[in-house]
């Protein structure tokens, strides 16, 4: 299992799924329609290391962080 | 603390004194601090943030790092929750032996942070916040899980 | 005054903290200030400066033109006579509604500043006071007299 | 009669000399061995104002500041 966390504005709480990689993570999310239209302006980490791989590999109690657009100062 | 996250508005008289005091006998000749201010637009009371604190620290680390190899440093302090207009949210620094190297350094540096911190900014209009969507930017690499297979 | 000649070392916490003090209401989103601070090296114990008023005045009034045509803001500090090593001798600022108006004013100010405004530097080693020709710079148009007919 | 003035470490009094044009003030400085070898590396304002022009015509009173290199900050 592996949770998935969204960051800054999105109004959602965690979710826990089973997945093995990003790409099953891409899936699951692209199903959802309250999430999906997130999908192209998400930066994506894995256990807080930025990551830009699909095929990143997700291991049991991983956290899946998704980072919408940003803009400090 | 290199990087300080503080609850509420700076204080830019006291951190700029602050780090002044603790880097003017380190024998850098350049000091160039940048201060973001809220500017009073579009009917705004405040600005407020969120931030993912441990991404954040890990952007600030690798930029401490190139400072470090032109023999410069980075200094940073940024508000988290609400800050009104014409207060402070967020101050930079870069300290260097050469004004050149300051000089890029604190560009690039502001830049980026602008694009690729780990920062979510609201307005808050009549006590409402409301994410500023329109001015904030994908970072780095976004969109990967819309990529099909 | 929005350009101010010091005998002796500036005191860079007072003048940022005066200069915010004076602006930060106004509406400006970015202050940058440039701090000065004369580095340890070659063994000086500390630079000293004539400055010619007149036309470093003239100088910084068509920088603040242009400023003023972006919507910014300059100011300027700066000593004559000596100023010991770790103390400043020179602070400029910009004050801005845009980040990067701000970012590109500080740095082509600073660089038009070291090339053009008049300005003597002296090491001042054992007490005496050596002029760093090595380190300056011809002015625009430099050159002049030298020309034949 | 005009003045010349010399700005920074150029360690030279003041000299007045009678002149109608900044060419006149060129000639005049180039027979100058302590003064020439700086010629190439000043900067020239005719009453405070900087000037690119040797046909600059001088008046009675005007003032010519010899600038040379310089290093602030």
């Amino acid at each position: 299992m592996i949770t998935i966390e969204f960051l800054g504005p999105i109004a959602q709480e965690d979710i826990t799924i089973e997945a093995n990689s990003l790409q099953d993570v891409a899936d699951f999310l692209q199903k959802d329609p309250k999430l999906s239209p997130w999908l192209d302006s998400l930066a994506i980490a894995i256990n807080d290391k930025l990551t830009d791989s699909l095929d990143a590999p997700l291991n049991d109690g991983d956290r899946v962080s998704l980072l919408p657009p940003v803009c400090g100062g | 603390m290199m990087l300080e996250i503080i609850d509420g508005p700076l204080s830019p008289k006291e951190i700029l004194a602050q780090w002044y005091d603790e880097e003017y006998e380190a024998n850098y000749g350049a000091f160039i601090p940048f201060v973001g201010i809220v500017r009073e637009e579009d009917g705004i009371e405040a600005l407020s943030f969120d931030i993912y604190e441990p991404i954040l620290k890990n952007w600030f680390d690798s930029w401490q790092e190139k400072a470090r190899q032109r023999g410069a440093k980075l200094r940073m302090a940024h508000s988290k929750g609400d800050v009104r207009v014409h207060e402070s949210s967020y101050i930079a620094a870069v300290l260097s032996p050469q004004r050149r190297a300051a000089l890029e350094l604190i560009d690039a540096f502001v830049e980026d942070f602008k694009a690729n911190a780990p920062i979510w900014k609201y307005d808050v209009i009549q006590g409402e916040r409301i994410y500023a969507k329109k001015r904030s930017t994908p970072m780095n690499g976004a969109g990967l899980l819309a990529k099909k297979d």
